[in-house]
This record gives structure tokens, C-alpha cells and sequence, in this order.
């Protein structure tokens, strides 16, 4: 099959857990990228030699080990620059997943400064959005008083930018988007949405989640009209581990923000009186950061950079419209999002007429294929379709032509399991 | 899990009660309604519950979810209508002693009835909270229909 | 020697850095524990075994690896209660450090709800506190408009109590210190303060960073007027990972508090206009949770408990008086905090007449012992005693007085390195 | 490290200049003072600088911190004192290269005379920061003076 990553076997060599048995004896078929990923050998063995032989604080610690430390969670920072193409290393922003991201955003906007939002502002989200794209704004909004608006849907599940005028008007002070829809799969303009955004002097937020994982992102080579301010992503989705999120944000709007969390390093001095901040990246790490997991994302995005983000995307899209073609050929079941594979992600929901999804899914698991079944944190999307819930398939750089056929048989299967049809 | 234990999950009787729910739509009278929800996946219920004289008269519900959550709901509606309601209270102690049992709790079939289907969920956590929804929703109701009777 | 650790030497076996040899072959002492701690084996393989062989999103999951993923994590955070002898397990908060729950408090105090702190209420600290327990609250006072106000420091280094009645009084809506003080060593009396602050009906919040590693601690047994409503720690001080850490709250006072950060799993429903929230301890879990995390603090304070807290504070005892005792064979060094090893932690930080902490630091590294210099973030304290920074030693289960003995002819070295006396 | 890094690291110049530092207080005139902090360990500097007529007539400054800060401020003072402003300029880029080079940067003598001895400094991160504590605070304090006299 064109598209394919060339070295697809060697590739998933490289992760052991898909190695693993089922109960019953079954191969694992893991069909739920989009809600995690699983991990490189390497993403593994360089957090276990940084616990195993250099493992210190950082910053504040002078010896050897904790200079070996220090270095080595920095460079996980010029890694992560590197892979988001941001302008400035020190733009990048660890946090603890993407929905901290998003929350540090949206609270630091409410506080006072110069970009405080207050009554008569307005926010704009989407309705797509992942509900970590949508809370904090609905908590924002509610402590300012400042008024939260979104793009609706188009049937197809696409952004219904039909009425952007009055959406985008001088009162917008912030939008916040996700480039990639978790639940529909879709991929947004953001570079027009942000064009627009910034026209009315609005600051541009992106919820790059389920982007990062499978489309090239290069910061500095976007238009700067068209360049997000800030922009989130979580590491576990891009094959690093738990525990580590990045806010990447452009250095006037950092230092425009006022802090988020107090503690250890973010400080500059400490009286008992008041205090002064230190400049980015520290004002917004508090406390000792994810140092292992920081490593182990750096490891994660070299690992994505050397197999080559091209290369993954259009495996993704090769894999994505294979599976589009397979769901097809089950009766009774009904994409949600857009059909056609070049304009979406590789996470594809779907109903199946007749049978829950947690019923789907449960089957499904029998078969030893993993999907999800549910909301996926997208309520107000799936409300929109008028659907409770939904069964996705999300594939990754790991996943095989014959791992959808596996997904397919199973979905058959469980027609006649619950006699459908 | 294998065929086998798929087996164990969807008995018949859980999908014949899936597909035929028994006292489902919500009725009138009732002194108090709650709405219940699975924050994990979304399932719901409307459960309505009508007491009168220390019994169940009615437990009348709508929902929307999974074979296993509406399968429950239609055996609580079975089970818990007509008795009285500390036997309801003890049935729904003994349901959830089963769910809770993670499978090695034996279910007594002469107070449980079609209920004891349920114990090979009891070995699915995840699913576990769909066989509750019901039942936590029917709880919840019944102590606000009796603070709300003892309140007036 | 008595009181130290019977089987030290299977002890420090369990640590693989512990093996390590620095720059000029020399062996690593690692003296720098209360900055962050070593990590046993059964730690690091844990985490491995997840990623390898578990990894799977918890919660929303419904597929095998999803189960066992929740399972591994939920059961992470009955080990926490245990270790804590909380009263429920489901008073368990993760965060991602120690910083973040001193934080997520002293922030929801500050929004609406019953507990909220306004203008003319009084906030309570000390002088000795890290600056993570500092700046959240100036944070806290700055926001509402409320009185920040501290315990300050007797000479030998514990709370000045003398102005207790004045400084604990009916405006005083919270009371935050630490246990045991991460410079000087101080263990406070945070029963006896506990007490007086529920009697004027004060929140009371206990930083148990240091205390964790090495008191035994029982929540459940502590008389409730004594026993803390918010407790913190950090999972990398426990020979845990970074990147985890947790607030214990008594489940009365987290269910009054509003919700934090905003996003997936802390919610019950989601719509554009509106959203409500979960029951603890999702509520304030917004967003994929340090999961590898979470199980590999699971697995450090299983390991502790294994040991015991018993014995690990007799060693710590043991150790701090032994490194006492040959700290004032070195002339011209004084201890900042009390002197008796029993009353206090194993942290010890001094002065050398002459050397800058830097500069003892330096050489102490160029013999492998591992040191901190400077404020320890903990700049009030430092400036009570007129002292811009210090060196600070600190032991933990893995320390030996062989290693004391290594860091003492080091600070002898370093007098006669930089020609002083 | 090993001994021979420590002597590297602490040169028998740099010990020199912090036991008897070099134009060490605050003195008058100035037409900029600032002050700067180490975050990490709390080093502190107070720096005074006096500009005339495109020269730097004077770096005067208070200070509080390690050995390698203290000499480093030390060897500031000596270095850019009486230089044009031009010539300053330069030799702190010159400083900045060095002691940001990991240890590779070979320092030019005729330009950097004493301060050639942080040559070993630049392989510690961790002190780095020490040495160009007053460097830093010179160049903000420099920038300052030259925006006020714009200004008037
Ligand atoms: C007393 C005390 N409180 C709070 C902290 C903060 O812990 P963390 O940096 O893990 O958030 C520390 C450690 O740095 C500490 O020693
Ligand atoms: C689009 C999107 N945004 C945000 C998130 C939140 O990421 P995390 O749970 O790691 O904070 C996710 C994933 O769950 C997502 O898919």
C-alpha cells in the first residue's frame, strides 16, 4: 500500500507493548492513539538511564549530577523548540499536560495586566472543541464576566464559519481552537482563523493535542499574522510520557501574562512582603518541573523527528482513508466527520446502528482491538450530531493496514453478535 | 477478556431486558426525580420514584446508554416495585455487594432474581458503573422522597 | 552504630545510582536528598513495566489495557491513603508536584464559595516556609485584598510562638506551614498550632514536603481538632518520580472548595453554556493525570513502608546527630536551626566562615559529595539569620556515616583550598 | 569534577581578585544603577555606571556573592574602566563568548588580560551564570544610562 512508512515493521519493533497478548491468547490491535499513545523503546530506556545514573534536581543543584540533569532537561527544551519550530527556545513552557496549557492561558488572562479580559470582552471557541479547550474559558468567563462564544458545525463537521463576521468583531479578545478535532477528525484553518483573529487585534490560542502527533508544525516558518500566540500540546499523545504537556507562546505575549502558579524557581526574589518573577520559561514552572518526563518527551520528539513528521502524516492519511473504505463496507454504521481522508486526522468516530458503543467497544476488546468508546471529552460535538456517544478508532505511526482489516472483521462480528440487521 | 468471559457479560437475559426494558418512560405520580449521569462516557438516567406507605410503588425511569446500564435499570424496575422499602433497601445492598464483588461474590438467585445475570459484570470495572447508574439514581430519590415526606 | 538502618547495605543496593562514579573515578555521595530523592529499583521498574506492557489512557479506556491502566493508578492512590492513614481514599488529590497543591488550595480559596477569603480576613504563615508556600498566598492576599501574616523565627531556628494569640485570631480564615522546615531543620509543633487555628475556625494547611520522606505520618489518627484539612507533599522527595505529586484534603472542606483547573475527567457534564463538575478526587484532576507517575509514587511509598517510617526516621535521627557531631569539628562552620537532632529533620544547612556556599559546594564536588548552595528556595529564612545563602547537607535511608565522614574531611579540605584559618 | 578541573576552575588570579576585589562600593556620579540577582543561589549585585563623553568613566558597584562573581566584577571594573564605550562594548562580547563556549573558545589575551582565567569557568554551567552576574548588570545599567542621556 502506498503511503505506508516504509519501515512500518522496524517501527513497530520499536514498541514493545505491541508485542503483547490479550487475554485469550490475542494479539493487541491498539486502535486508540488519539486518547494516548504508546511509547518508544527509547522514550523508556532514556528515562530509565536518567533515573538509574543522573537523576538530580535541576537549577538549584551545583554538582555534577545535577549540572547532567540540568543539561539534560534543557536540551529536552531545545528539543521541543526544535519540533514546534519555535522562534525562541525559551518560549517553550513545560507543564503538566495540554489541559494545564490551556488552564494556565485562560486563568492568566483573567488576572490583572495588560491583556486581562474583563466585562464586554468576548472569548470565542469552537464547538469541536475537546472540553480542555472549553472549561477553562467557561470558568474565565465567569469570573470576568467577559462573554464566551463559539463557531457552530457545519453537518459535515466542519467549522460553520458563516457568520466569522460577527463572531470576529473588536470585542474578541481571545480565540482558542483546536487545529484538529479529537472526535471528528477534522483539521482546521487556523491560519485563516487566525489572520482574522489578529485583524481584530484578538490573541490566537491552538490546541495543537491531536496536531502535534501527525502534522509538521514550524512556528517560525508561519506568516506571523498567521502564527498562533500560544499553543498547547500533551506529551503523551506524541509518543512521550504521562505527566509532561508543553505551552509554547510567543515571548511578548509570555511576558505580557502575569504568573500562574508561585513556588520554588519561577521567582526572581522572595521577601516576606511581596515578590519579584523571574523572565520566561521559569515564571511559568513552579515548583520542581516534570524533570524524567521533560527527558522523556525530548526523546519523543526526536524519535518523531527522525522517522520524519512528513513521513508520519501521510501514513496517517494512507492508513485514515483505508479505514474510511473498510467502514464502508459495515452496514449500518455512520461516520461522523469528514469523509473524504486528506482533510482530517487520523481519529475517526463512528455509530453503528443498533449497538452502544461501550457494547461495540467491549466486543471489540474481545477481539483483543482496542477503540473508545464514549464522548471523548467532546460533548457539546457530539450533542451538536445529536449523538450521546460514539465509538473512535484512532490510528498512529504504528498502526497496519492489517490491524483495520482486524477492526472490520470485528465490527461485523459484533452486528451478529448483538443480532443486528 | 475472551469470548468466553463476553459470554459471561452479555447473558441472555441482560439483552432481553435491553431490548425489551420493563416499566421504562417516566410516570406520574412521583415525589422526587433525579437525573444521574456516567461523567466517563455520558450514559444517563431520569429516574422518578413514587413511595407510599413505607412501599415502592413505582420506580419509572428514562435513560439513554449501554445494554448493560439499561438491562439494570429494567431489573431494578422488576425487582423494587411493590416491595416494601426496606426490603428494596436490602435487595439494592445485595445488588451492589455484587456489583462491587469484583466476581467471586456468590448472588443469592431468591432475593436477586434476574439480577444474578449480572455477576459476570462484576468483573468488568469499566462496566460496573453502567450496571450502577440505575441503581445509585434509584438510592439518591428514594432519600429525597423520604426527607421530603418527613419535611412537610 | 545503633539506630541506623539494619540492612543499610541491602538498602543501598536498591538504588542503582547509587553505584555511580563521578568525574576522577570518585564514588558518588549523595548528600542532596531533601532537594530531591534517589530512586529504588522497584520504583524505576514499575514505571517500566507500565509503559512496556500496561500503557493505556485510564478512566475513559474501556479495553483491557485501559482497565488495567485504571486499575494500576486508582490502586496507586489507595497506597498514597495508606501511606498517609487518610481517612478516605478518595481525599487523595494528584498533582503534579508539591508546588501545584499548595497552589490549587491557596487559588480556590481565593474564588467563590463558602470558603472564600476576602478584604479584612487574615492569611497565616511563617518565616521558614519554602517559597512554594509563600508566594501562593501573597499571590492569594494580593487577588482578595486579605492580610498576609507570619510566625517569625527564634534565634535557635524554630517558630517564634510568643505572639500566637495576637497573630491567630478570628480574621484568620488560614493557617499554612510547613512540618519540618527544608533549611533549617525545624520540626514544628503543627498539632498545638492545628488546634488554635480550628478554635478561631482557620483552615489549616501542613506542607509536608520534608515530612513525608521521613515521619511517620497517620491522618486518621490524629485527634480532628489537630489533624490538618489540607496536607501536601511531593512524590520525588519519596523515591518517587518527578512529575506526581499529591493534596490530601479532608473530603468536607475539597468538596467546598470550587474546582481548579477545567477540563476532561473533572467534569460531570459539558455544554457550550454550561458545565458541572465531578466529586473528588476528579474534580480537581483536570486533564490526563501523571499516570506512570502516580504508579511509580504508588510503588516509593509501598518501598517506604516496607521499610517502615519507623525505622527510616530513626536512621534519619541517627545519621543528622552523628553528622552534627563531626560538623562542629570543622572550625569556623555554624548550623543554621536547632542542634539537637531530635527535635529536627535531616536536613542541615551551615556557614563557613570565609568560603561562599558556592564555592564549598565546588570543592565538596570535586570529591563526589553532592551538596546544595544558596537559599534553598527558602529566601525569608535566610534573611532572618542575615544570611544571603548556605550549604546544605541532607541524608535519607540510603546514607551512611561513612559518607557523613566523607563530607566532614571534604569542609576540611575546602578550609584549607580556599586558605582560610 | 576532578582536582586539576577545580584548579581550572578556581585560578590563582580569580582568588586574587576576590580576596582584594577591584573598585569595590557605590560611588558618585552615576547617571545608572541597577540591581541584579542569581535566582538559583540569591547572588546579588548592585552596579553604578558613569558614562562621559562616549567613555566609561567609571563602574562602581556593591556585591554580594561566590568567588567567581566577586572576581568577575572585580575584572569587569579593571577591564572597561576608562575604555571607550565602543571598546567596552566589545570586550563584554568578547566575555559573553568565552564564558558561553562549554570551554571550546580559545580567549584572546591582548583583549581580555585577567579575564582570561574564567576560561575554565565556562565549562561549569552552573557558574556561569556567577561569572557574568556584574557582565549583565554592566550592559542593563550601560543601555540605561544612554536612553537618559537621549532622554534630555
Ligand atoms: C518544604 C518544601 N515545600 C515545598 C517544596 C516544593 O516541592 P516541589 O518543588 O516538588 O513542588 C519543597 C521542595 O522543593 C520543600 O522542601
Ligand atoms: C484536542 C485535545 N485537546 C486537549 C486534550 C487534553 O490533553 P491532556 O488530557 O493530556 O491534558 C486532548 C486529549 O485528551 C485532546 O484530544
Amino acid at each position: 500500500m502506498e503511503g505506508l512508512l516504509p519501515e512500518l515493521e522496524v517501527i513497530r519493533k520499536d514498541f514493545p507493548i505491541l508485542e503483547r497478548t490479550l487475554a485469550g491468547g490475542m494479539p493487541l490491535v491498539y486502535l486508540d492513539s488519539a486518547n494516548t499513545s504508546q511509547k518508544p523503546q527509547v522514550v523508556i530506556d532514556t528515562m530509565v538511564d536518567h533515573l538509574e545514573r543522573h537523576n538530580a534536581n535541576i537549577a538549584r543543584a551545583m554538582h555534577q549530577l545535577g549540572a547532567e540533569s540540568t543539561e539534560a532537561f534543557e536540551t529536552a527544551r531545545d528539543k521541543v523548540a526544535a519540533f514546534l519550530g519555535a522562534p525562541e527556545r525559551d518560549e517553550v513552557i513545560f507543564t503538566k499536560n495540554a489541559s494545564e496549557a490551556l488552564n494556565l492561558a485562560a486563568t492568566t488572562l483573567g488576572l490583572r495586566g495588560e491583556l486581562q479580559i474583563g466585562e464586554g470582552d468576548e472569548i470565542l471557541i469552537t464547538e469541536m472543541e475537546h472540553h480542555s479547550n472549553i472549561v477553562p474559558w467557561q470558568m474565565l468567563a465567569e469570573r470576568t464576566g467577559a462573554r464566551l462564544r463559539w463557531f457552530g458545525l457545519t453537518d459535515d463537521g466542519r467549522l460553520d464559519l458563516s457568520n466569522v463576521d460577527e463572531l470576529v468583531n473588536e470585542r474578541t479578545k481571545v480565540v482558542s481552537l483546536t487545529w484538529v478535532s479529537n472526535m471528528l477528525g477534522t483539521i482546521n484553518p487556523v491560519a485563516d482563523i487566525a489572520r482574522r483573529a489578529h485583524s481584530v487585534g484578538a490573541i490566537v490560542m491552538v490546541d495543537a493535542s491531536q496536531a502535534a502527533p501527525q502534522l509538521p508544525i514550524d512556528l517560525a516558518a508561519m506568516p506571523v499574522e498567521e502564527r498562533p500566540d500560544l499553543l498547547a500540546f500533551t506529551g503523551h499523545k506524541v509518543v512521550g510520557p504521562t505527566g509532561i504537556g508543553v505551552l509554547w507562546g510567543a515571548r511578548a505575549v509570555l511576558e505580557a501574562l502575569p504568573p500562574f502558579l508561585g513556588g520554588g524557581e519561577m521567582i526572581e526574589t522572595v521577601r516576606m512582603e511581596g515578590s519579584t518573577y523571574a523572565g520566561i520559561p521559569h515564571k511559568f514552572e513552579a515548583g520542581t518541573p516534570p524533570i524524567v518526563e521533560a527527558i522523556g518527551l525530548g526523546a519523543a520528539v526526536e524519535y518523531l523527528g527522525h522517522v520524519g513528521l512528513d513521513a508520519v502524516h501521510l501514513h496517517e492519511q494512507t492508513i485514515t482513508a483505508y479505514a474510511l473504505e473498510g467502514l464502508q463496507t459495515v452496514p449500518g454504521l455512520t461516520v461522523l466527520g469528514p469523509l473524504d481522508a486528506a482533510s482530517r486526522g487520523g481519529a475517526i468516530s463512528f455509530e453503528l446502528e443498533g449497538v452502544h458503543p461501550h457494547d461495540i467497544a467491549q466486543v471489540l476488546d474481545s477481539r483483543g482491538v482496542a477503540v473508545r468508546a464514549g464522548h471523548h471529552c467532546a460533548k457539546p460535538a457530539h450533542a451538536r450530531f445529536g449523538v450521546q456517544s460514539s465509538t473512535r478508532m484512532s490510528s498512529y505511526l504504528y498502526t497496519t493496514p492489517g490491524e483495520i482489516d482486524a477492526l472490520i472483521e470485528a465490527l461485523h462480528h459484533t452486528r451478529s453478535y448483538f443480532k443486528v440487521g | 477478556m475472551t469470548a468466553q468471559d463476553l459470554d459471561a457479560l452479555y447473558q441472555e437475559i441482560i439483552l432481553d431486558h435491553y431490548k425489551n426494558p420493563h416499566g421504562k418512560g417516566l410516570r406520574e405520580p412521583h415525589e422526587a426525580e433525579v437525573h444521574h449521569v456516567n461523567p466517563t462516557c455520558g450514559d444517563e438516567v431520569t429516574l422518578r420514584v413514587h413511595l407510599a406507605e413505607g412501599r415502592v410503588e413505582d420506580v419509572s425511569y428514562d435513560s439513554l446508554g449501554c445494554s448493560i446500564s439499561q438491562a439494570s435499570a429494567s431489573v431494578l424496575h422488576d425487582l423494587l416495585v411493590g416491595k416494601s422499602l426496606d426490603d428494596a433497601m436490602a435487595i439494592h445492598q445485595d445488588f451492589l455487594t455484587l456489583m462491587q464483588g469484583k466476581g467471586l461474590v456468590e448472588p443469592d438467585e431468591d432475593v436477586l432474581e434476574d439480577a444474578i445475570a449480572f455477576a459476570g459484570v462484576a468483573k468488568f470495572p469499566a462496566r460496573v458503573k453502567c450496571a450502577l447508574l440505575s441503581w445509585m439514581a434509584w438510592k439518591d430519590a428514594t432519600a429525597q422522597a423520604i426527607a421530603g415526606g418527613e419535611n412537610q
